[in-house]
């Protein structure tokens, strides 16, 4: 299983990375969420992953008394999960501004800046 | 949107969202929830209600402006992050107990107060966010 | 016991969750996959919980599952609703064996306000012209 | 055969099965609604996967999931159609 | 009990940004508030840099979980140093924006996400753990996003996209070489780690780890080819903002660098030649950056660049010498660029523009500030004994004996290059008349027409970082007693990884 | 000393305050600044004709081992007396040359930090102090050269000055950073004593090199000469003291004080004597072509100054009192026939050659101090000119290499730069008088006196040369030679062959003052060789290296975000790809692995398929609902992989995101096609080239073990220590709860960030 | 305040059903985080009458799972078959139902009936479009629900 999901993570890596690279605005914010999955996906895949034991004590035990899968790695992809959602909700609005400002989704209309003004 | 249906489903969601998003805030110490995703929950409430009602009567309901919601959030999860440096001179975060045990809760210790600025944190960041746009969409 | 009444329960519940799935994929129209949406799935799903609940036979965990069949039970129709009523305004077609349509004209194309046809012939007709 | 068996072998696999249908339907749309349509009811079988999930690892705490699915995806679906009608009504 | 003192400046930023909320739409009291912050801030990181002195490396174990189970707070001698230089632009960089920054931008928070943004260096600066150290990475790009798209003019905004999706880019490596550091180590603390590396039987993976966050770090300190995102946005944001920016943002980047390399990949051949590849590459391509800039604050983006050059190969060179020569380097750096950009800001408010092409007379004009800013611009060109100048001893020197000729030649063309673009400027912006188009603006409150204390709250924050940095030039004796006493306390990851893990 | 070293920072400084002295009629008493100096540093020529070494040493900067430790012997006592010297008068001439300008105090207060650095350069017996003096008259010189500062030829010529002479800085600095690693001080007694090892390292040749390339940028030696001529916009008394008298002698200077340390190879000698040799005869030729006075006097200069280099190159004992006699001639004769020429110009408001004659008429004092300076020019006995030309010759015979070919260029040389000073100092004043320069008078004594005492020193000196050779230039020179020969110098040797050699250059000198003539078309003749010019190559370099810089910087800065991130792509495949190649080995131990069940395969293939679509589908809408689908199948993964938190955390946080989408989308046009066919091809091989990276790198971690220590201590302590059970909470607002606080507020400021970009510009547009 | 009270109960009840947990100090937990909530989003529209209903709405579900079921079967045979049967069209419905929640309520049940599904309500609130599988015959189509779902609903909400 851990063969497939390394897959499918190389693929969320390849199709956001992809996303980020096409012209609009709306695909590249698309493509920051596919690779945001992507790496915790990644996080919980190296953190190694484990069947039907989350990491919950049961009411009537003091600490674990079975194998349970590794909690670090998924508080980790929390905190990313919540990092992302911030960064993701001010880009899309960002996406919205620009919009607004320039009338276009092409991120080709956002090169004048770097030319030497 | 103006839908009969849904409006009248609002009305019933919701107080029964907010109230699961309560339960979802206190159990998460010990079960699956906790700050954020009862914050998360509180939002999707009032999110709702908008959808459904427009937002300015969704604003009209609300007593706590959204926006003062995260900064007190803030406060309560930092206050409860020093305190032990404040009144114990231990280092921040240290947890502080109060012995006893409760229903759904558990121990009440800081990092209850922690989570529960996490949830107002969540719940005001996300009613900002979304009244935000949909006032400016 | 509990074992075949959990697999009976379970197998409904599958049987009525394959029914929604494969409707979704056979009916012809989007009102119709609605309908078969809203409803066997439902059913479907209400029973996997059901069996859930029969399984664990706690009682914390029995009215949390019947929390949730309520409110799944209370929200699918509303769905429906929404749906249907947006695919209508969105202009999906009707099923080329539909027979009657009330609703055609009925929506006011900027408001959205939809009117009951009641008021005055005029008005209804004025509507027709317009679609 | 016993109870988990059952479920694992005939009772996932199906559950799983009726997802790729959906899944299909997705796929083609035509319209947007179909999608939605096909989006919500992938989210409703997804709850009973986790139901009979939850029975086969003995974890009651997993149904909270299906609980927080069931309140939440009704949103988004909510979320669709005011974005349908609203698209509509400023063309 | 007294360790707690490191964690001080992290309180009391979080503690103004709080209260900076509550008075949302209040801007005077905002104002004052932000300026006793930032003093109390600087006097508390005094106080630690002065703590640490005295009293060695630092630990803080929030949570009071042991290392490595919980985040560690390590004040060793190079975050002290760091947290004052933090203390002391911010303080500067809040006196100028009082003035600087327009209203509307202050009613909408902006002192508030300031002090996150200070809340976050000082957070990175201070952490012992990898995973949070991502977290404060965040909060500082969220904070820097914020300031530079609110108030979205187009420019703006196309430098907030671009801003942000590379920085995205970055933070995304990052969070991947963090997942493979964890799958490695099975920790995050960064002690632990520096121990637990060493048992790991593949080097490739080492490497891969270590190039990964070498690419993640260099992002944020623009290191060529990863330094896109720097020119294509400093130059948009108010001025306060981007001082804040070029004397900070990057720096945190070479601060993470230096950590990385000295603590959990020291003496790593691979990433030693590579930092020297690629410091030799950023200098060049700063340098030619800078050299067809006609916009002053593009001219100092892209001597952002070169410089930060400098510093990474002095990494790569990898000894006492040359990270002392680094560490001299960054101090200077922080506390000059800071002051460039508020210069930047200057300039600005009395033309209109920052176009080279379309000022001049400034020397005429304003001979006091004039001279003001000569210093600055000659303590970025290192001219002796300005600050500047001094680490160039140690840099040249250490790559000369450790034959990095590349670096060697690179440091001078980039210094040549920085005082060619310097004495361009001044003979452009200062010297020559005044062009005859003038493209200020119809509600443009120039600088002449601005009240008295508003001029000093202008020029007081520039004249405090001149100081400083002549400070640092004329004392540079204390700065390199200091650099050297941090570098032979880095060098050697044992020290930090005891100081941690308490053997 | 330190004082008086720092006394004219001290004076620049003061200026700040007051500047209305200075610029007002009191102007001339700044003059009292360098006389002070004179006078303080007069009162060490006793002891070091004795012989003694007078040293001064301030701590500054002892973990750098730079100090400001100063040194009084011979060679930098005769550079102090020099600089305070002229400086004295040249501060005098120019209370008056510039009366009244509007700048005066500035000029004044760059004159001042400009003599203060070139005291510390001569005196430093630090290596970086020295470089630190260096460096400042190389900025003070900037701002001088740049004073006019209204015309662009003077910014260009100060840009280009400050461009030749600051990288040549770098390489005095690179330089001095070795030689103080080699002889671990920076301390040149010091670095003397060593100068064995220094010879012998492996670096010696890069030092002199470095060395070299300092001197010769400084003093204007070919082919770096070319800024000189141009840093004659600077106002005449700066090119008097500046770019004649002191300044462009540092690089002289360096050379005489480094050739005890680096000197007597042959590297060392042939290099400067190519050098001197080519300079002296290249701007000697050049200034047959000239017809502007100043422009005579800066290929002058540089000739003269070539032939410093060149007399060092040789290297002996007599050579190093021949260069060090002929810097105090140069000094003297031209910072007088530069004045001379600032009074002509000032008076006549020309300089061209072609236009002047007869002012003997009413500047007569000033004719006779050129007619002087002039023959202190060409060596004319009874000058110290004489005397200089004398030694020079006995250098070059005695020379060990080529001394006949060395005489020869020398008698060229000579026989020029008596010609031009001739030129200068006499053909204006010769010939009869023009109608419009009949009104011409004497100026203020403040100009014409002070070329008048320099020319009469010059005689007074050539007549007495014990006064500099016994006290200044013996010693200095022992110093230097490490010899205590004793040495006289004397203005009569006899008719011995030197005096013939003499007599031949005189008399080609004569012969070219009156067959030459000076006119506009030789200008316009070497004018169409420019191109060839070490300005021009250098020019041609600087704008290429322009070009490549735009070319570069627009090739990777090209605004493009696309073109960064495909950058960044690639940054990180080839240095992954790269080690991943080192070793490609990947074992992955299947029995550990997860079993694959029927449900996971479909979750897989749906997040694949889902991702494919949210990929292709040409509508930006059915991409937001394919998001949805991902995001669900990411929920159940997390569900059967044990983190129930993460799967409702990723649900509620993708529901909201389709929510933003949403409620931003519908304002947005459709998604349009934008992208070129070969750019999509390119993208996806790169992306998934990297996606394949990243793959290969999972498995390749998953095939290490894994460590658990940190999780078991959670396990374990988690509701003992922390009272929690659900361990992943616990983490999150225990164990590492400072990661959540910090967390929360990054979702804060993106609230405030989303208010302001949504709020902030209604607003403004509000108050039009 | 009577109805708000009410609500605070019935939230309070909730919330031990969610808990499971029938202790004292949690129904005394529950109404004060009742209490809160009804704080937090102040006088509601409609809430009052939310109140009244609740229970009543609660037992309708049993019918509405009846219900269910029927439609289901119905449903499973069309999906099974082969051929498609169905002669689905869109008929308008004139309400007796006044209330919003009562609209909604037979709205919501026919959703879950044999083979139809409700699409709007008009805005007057008079009459509501139903999208139904099979129209025989219109007028006993409409004949069926006012007299089956309406007549029930007003029966138990009046
Ligand atoms: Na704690
Ligand atoms: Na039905």
């Amino acid at each position: 299983m851990e063969i497939l999901l390394a897959i499918m993570t190389g693929i969320l890596y390849a199709s956001g990375t992809y996303m980020i690279l096409r012209r609009s605005i709306v695909k590249l914010i698309i493509g920051i969420i596919l690779l945001g999955n992507g790496v915790n996906l990644l996080i919980f895949l190296l953190g190694r992953i484990t069947k039907g034991e989350p990491p919950i004590i049961s009411p009537e035990l003091k600490h674990f008394a079975d194998i349970y899968a590794d909690p670090i790695p998924q508080a980790l992809i929390l905190t990313s999960i919540v990092i992302s959602f911030g960064l993701q909700a001010f880009a899309i609005i960002l996406v919205k501004r620009t919009y607004k400002a320039l009338h276009t989704d092409d991120l080709d209309m956002l090169n004048t800046l770097d030319e030497d003004s | 949107m103006k839908t009969l249906i849904l409006r009248t489903a609002s009305d019933i969601l919701l107080p029964v969202l907010l109230l699961f998003s309560v339960f979802i805030l206190f159990r998460g110490h010990y079960l699956p929830g906790g700050g954020f995703v009862g914050g998360l929950i509180a939002a999707i409430a009032f999110v709702l209600h908008a959808f459904a009602y427009g937002l300015k009567n969704t604003r009209k309901i609300i007593k706590i402006h959204p926006g003062f919601l995260m900064p007190l959030g803030l406060l309560i999860s930092f206050g409860s992050a020093i305190a032990p440096l404040v009144a114990e001179g231990l280092p921040i975060m240290t947890g502080l107990w109060v012995p006893g045990h409760f229903p759904v809760i558990g121990k009440i210790g800081s990092a209850l107060f922690f989570d529960t600025g996490v949830y107002f944190v969540v719940f005001g960041v996300s009613l900002t966010i979304i009244f935000t746009i949909s006032e400016n969409a | 016991m509990t074992d075949i009444i959990i697999i009976i329960v379970s197998i409904l519940g599958t049987i009525f969750a394959m029914l929604a799935a494969i409707g979704l994929i056979r009916m012809p129209d989007t009102y119709l996959r609605i309908s078969v949406n809203t409803k066997a799935a439902t059913l479907g799903v209400g029973l996997l919980l059901a069996a859930a609940a029969i399984y664990f036979g706690d009682i914390a965990i029995s009215s949390r599952v019947l929390a949730i069949i309520i409110f799944i039970f209370l929200t699918a129709p509303i769905g429906g609703h929404l749906l249907g009523r947006t695919g209508y305004i969105s202009g999906n077609e009707l099923y080329e064996k539909t027979k009657i349509d009330d609703l055609k004209g009925k929506y006011n194309k900027k408001t959205h306000e939809l009117s009951s046809g009641e008021e005055s012939e005029d008005s209804d007709g004025e509507d027709k012209k317009h679609s | 055969m016993n109870l988990y068996d059952f479920l694992y072998y005939v009772i996932l696999p199906l559950l799983s099965l009726a997802m790729v249908f959906v899944f299909i339907r997705f796929v083609k749309g035509p319209s947007i609604v179909d999608r939605v349509i096909a989006l919500d009811l992938i989210v409703t079988i997804g709850i009973g996967i986790i139901s009979i999930y939850s029975i086969i690892n003995n974890q009651p705490n997993f149904l909270d999931i299906a609980l927080i699915l069931a309140l939440i995806a009704f949103l988004g679906t909510v979320a669709f159609t005011y974005y349908l009608e609203k698209r509509d009504k400023d063309d | 009990m007294t360790e707690n003192i490191i964690t001080y400046p992290l309180v009391v930023h979080l503690f103004f940004s709080i209260v900076l909320m509550f008075f949302w739409q209040k801007i005077k009291v905002q104002k004052i508030l932000t300026i006793v912050g930032n003093f109390i801030a600087l006097g508390v990181a005094i106080a630690v840099f002065i703590h640490i002195w005295s009293n060695g490396t630092q630990v803080v174990n929030a949570g009071n979980w042991d290392a490595p189970f919980g985040i560690v707070f390590v004040g060793d001698m190079l975050s002290a140093t760091l947290l004052l230089l933090t203390a002391v632009s911010g303080l500067a960089v809040s006196i100028f924006s009082i003035v600087s920054v327009i209203n509307a931008r202050l009613r909408f928070g902006f002192f508030s996400v300031y002090h996150f943004l200070l809340l976050g260096l000082n957070g990175a600066f201070l952490t012992g753990d990898i995973f949070n150290l991502y977290v404060w990475f965040e909060i500082i790009i969220i904070s820097s996003f914020v300031l530079i798209s609110i108030g979205g003019e187009k420019n703006q905004l196309e430098g907030a996209i671009k801003y942000f999706t590379l920085n995205f880019f970055g933070s995304l490596i990052f969070l991947t070489a963090l997942g493979v550091i964890y799958g490695l180590t099975g920790s995050l603390n960064m002690a632990d780690i520096a121990n637990k590396i060493k048992l790991i039987d593949s080097q490739v993976l080492i490497d891969i780890s270590a190039v990964l966050f070498l690419t993640a770090f260099s992002i944020k300190s623009a290191v060529f080819p990863l330094n896109f995102w720097l020119p294509a946005s400093y130059h948009t944001p108010p001025s306060a903002v981007s001082a804040i920016f070029s004397g900070l943002l990057t720096k945190v980047g070479v601060y993470a660098l230096i950590r990385m390399m000295t603590l959990i990949f020291p003496q790593d051949e691979f990433l030693m030649n590579l930092l020297i590849v690629l410091s030799v590459l950023t200098i060049i391509s700063g340098s030619f950056g800078a050299i067809i800039q006609n916009n002053i604050r593009k001219v100092f983006s892209y001597l952002i660049i070169c410089h930060i050059g400098f510093m990474i190969g002095g990494l790569g060179v990898f000894n006492v010498l040359a990270i002392s020569g680094v560490l001299f380097y960054l101090i200077h750096d922080i506390i000059v660029k800071t002051n460039l950009f508020l210069i930047g800001g200057v300039i600005y408010r009395i033309k209109g523009t920052t176009n080279m092409k379309k000022i001049g007379d400034l020397y005429h004009s304003f001979p006091k500030l004039s001279l003001l800013i000569i210093i600055v611009l000659f303590s970025l060109v290192g001219v002796p004994p300005l600050s500047g100048f001094w680490p160039k001893i140690s840099l040249f020197l250490s790559s000369y004996n450790n034959e990095n000729y590349w670096y060697f030649g690179a440091l001078i063309l980039g210094s040549f290059i920085t005082l060619v673009v310097v004495a361009k400027i001044w003979s452009e912006a200062f010297w020559k008349k005044q062009p005859e188009f003038s493209i200020r603006k119809k509600k443009f409150i120039s600088f002449g027409q601005l009240y008295t204390l508003q001029k000093w709250q202008f020029i007081t924050p520039i004249a405090i970082l001149a100081i400083i940095s002549l400070y640092i030039g004329f004392g540079a004796d204390h700065i390199q007693t200091l650099s050297l006493k941090i570098a032979e306390d880095i060098i050697d990851p044992q020290n930090y990884i005891d100081a941690v893990l308490k053997p | 000393m330190l004082l008086f070293v720092c006394l004219g920072f001290i004076f620049s400084f003061s200026i700040l305050f007051l500047h209305k002295i200075v610029k007002g009629k009191l102007a001339w008493l700044s003059a009292l600044v360098p006389l002070s100096i004179f006078i303080y540093f007069a009162k060490f020529l006793k002891r070091v004709s004795d012989g003694e070494v007078i040293r001064s040493s301030y701590n500054w900067i002892p973990s750098f081992g730079v100090n400001l430790d100063f040194v009084v012997d011979g060679l930098s006592l005769l550079f102090v007396l020099m600089i305070s010297g002229i400086g004295t008068l040249v501060f005098w001439y120019t209370s008056s040359y510039l009366k009244g300008h509007q700048y005066l105090d500035r000029f004044y207060a760059y004159l001042g930090i400009f003599m203060s650095a070139m005291l510390g350069l001569v005196l430093s017996d630090n290596l970086i102090t020295l470089f630190l003096f260096w460096e400042l008259t190389s900025i003070s010189s900037f701002f001088l050269i740049g004073f006019n500062n209204e015309s662009s030829s003077s910014r260009k010529s100060a840009l280009l000055a400050l461009g030749i002479t600051g990288i040549g800085g770098l390489f005095l600095l690179g330089a001095a950073v070795i030689l103080g690693d080699i002889s671990s001080s920076y301390s040149i007694a010091e670095i003397m004593q060593q100068s064995n090892e220094v010879v012998m390292s492996s670096s010696y040749i890069f030092i002199t090199i470095l060395v070299f390339l300092a001197a010769f940028t400084k003093s204007a030696q070919f082919p770096f000469h070319f800024w000189l001529p141009g840093a004659m916009k600077a106002p005449t008394p700066v090119s008097t003291y500046l770019h004649s008298a002191t300044m462009v002698k540092a690089g002289i200077y360096l050379i005489l004080r480094f050739s005890p340390i680096l000197g007597d190879t042959y590297f060392w000698n042939t290099t400067l004597m190519i050098v001197g040799a080519i300079t002296m005869l290249y701007t000697a030729f050049h200034m047959l072509f000239r017809t502007d006075l100043k422009a005579i006097l800066a290929y002058s200069t540089i000739c003269a100054l070539g032939i410093m280099t060149f007399l060092t190159g040789i290297g002996t004992y007599e050579a190093l009192i021949a260069a060090m006699v002929f810097i105090v001639v140069h000094a003297l004769y031209k910072a007088s026939l530069f004045l001379i020429t600032g009074i002509i110009d000032h008076k006549t408001g020309t300089r061209d050659i072609t236009k002047l004659s007869g002012l003997r008429q009413g500047l007569m004092p000033v004719a006779i101090a050129g007619f002087v300076a002039a023959s202190i020019s060409g060596g004319i006995i009874p000058t110290l000119g004489f005397v200089g030309k004398d030694l020079i010759y006995e250098s070059t015979l005695h020379s060990e290499y080529y001394p006949y070919v060395l005489t020869g260029i020398s008698i060229l040389t000579n026989a020029l730069l008596f010609y031009g000073g001739f030129l200068v100092g006499v053909k204006p004043f010769l010939g009869p008088k023009k109608e419009e320069y009949s009104k011409i008078h004497l100026p203020s004594i403040r100009m014409w006196l002070p070329p008048a005492i320099m020319v009469t020193l010059g005689v007074v000196f050539g007549l007495a040369p014990h006064l500099i050779g016994d006290t200044l230039v013996v010693p200095g020179s022992k110093i230097l030679s490490k010899t205590s020969e004793a040495f006289h110098i004397k203005l009569w040797h006899g008719f011995n062959l030197i005096f013939w050699l003499s007599t031949l250059t005189i008399t080609v000198g004569t012969v070219l003052y009156f067959v030459l003539k000076p006119s506009h078309a030789l200008v316009k003749t070497i004018e169409k060789l420019e191109y060839i010019s070490p300005k021009s190559i250098v020019e041609k370099l600087s704008l290429l290296y322009k070009i490549v810089s735009k070319y570069w910087t627009m090739l990777f800065q090209n605004g493009y975000l696309r073109h960064y991130v495909a950058t960044y792509v690639t940054f990180i495949i080839i240095l992954v790809g790269f080690l991943l190649y080192q070793d490609p080995r990947i074992v992955i131990d299947y029995n550990s692995l997860a079993d694959l069940t029927v449900y996971e395969i479909t979750i897989i293939i749906i997040m694949f398929l889902s991702t494919l679509f949210t990929v292709f589908t040409p509508s930006r809408l059915a991409a937001v609902a394919s998001m949805g689908i991902i995001g669900f199948a990411f929920c159940l993964l997390y569900l059967f992989y044990s983190a129930p938190d993460l799967a409702m955390t990723q649900f509620s946080v993708d529901t909201l995101t389709v929510i933003l989408f949403v409620l931003v989308l519908y304002r947005l046009p459709k998604y349009l096609r934008f992208s070129k066919n070969y750019l999509r091809i390119e993208h996806g091989i790169l992306s998934s080239i990297f996606g394949t990276m990243i793959t290969l790198l999972i498995l390749k971690v998953l095939s290490q073990p894994k460590k658990t220590e940190i999780s078991d201590f959670y396990a374990e302590n988690s509701y003992v220590l922390a009272k929690g059970k659900n361990v992943v909470n616990v983490i999150l607002v225990d164990f590492r709860g400072t990661d959540t606080l910090i967390e929360i507020t990054v979702l804060i400021v993106a609230a405030i960030g989303v208010f302001g970009l949504l709020k902030l510009r209604l607003k403004a547009r509000d108050k039009k | 305040m009577r109805s708000q009270f009410l609500t605070n109960i019935l939230l309070m009840l909730m919330w031990v059903f969610l808990t499971g947990s029938y202790e004292v100090s949690s129904f005394s937990f529950g109404f004060f985080i009742g209490f809160l909530i009804m704080w937090i989003i102040g006088s509601q529209k409609g809430g009052n009458k939310y109140v009244k209903i609740l229970p009543r709405v609660i037992s309708f579900l049993f019918y509405f799972l009846y219900a269910v079921i029927v439609a289901n079967l119905q449903v499973a045979y069309e999906v099974m078959t082969p051929n498609l049967n169905v002669k689905p069209g869109i008929i308008k419905i004139p309400l007796d139902v006044e209330t919003n929640v009562e609209i909604s309520l037979l709205a919501n049940l026919i959703t879950l009936t044999p083979g139809t599904l409700s699409i709007d309500v008009s805005d007057d609130k008079k009459v509501l479009y139903v999208h139904t599988m099979y129209v025989d015959d219109k007028d006993k189509f409409i004949h069926d629900i006012k007299r089956g779902f309406e007549r029930r609903i007003l029966l138990i909400t009046r």
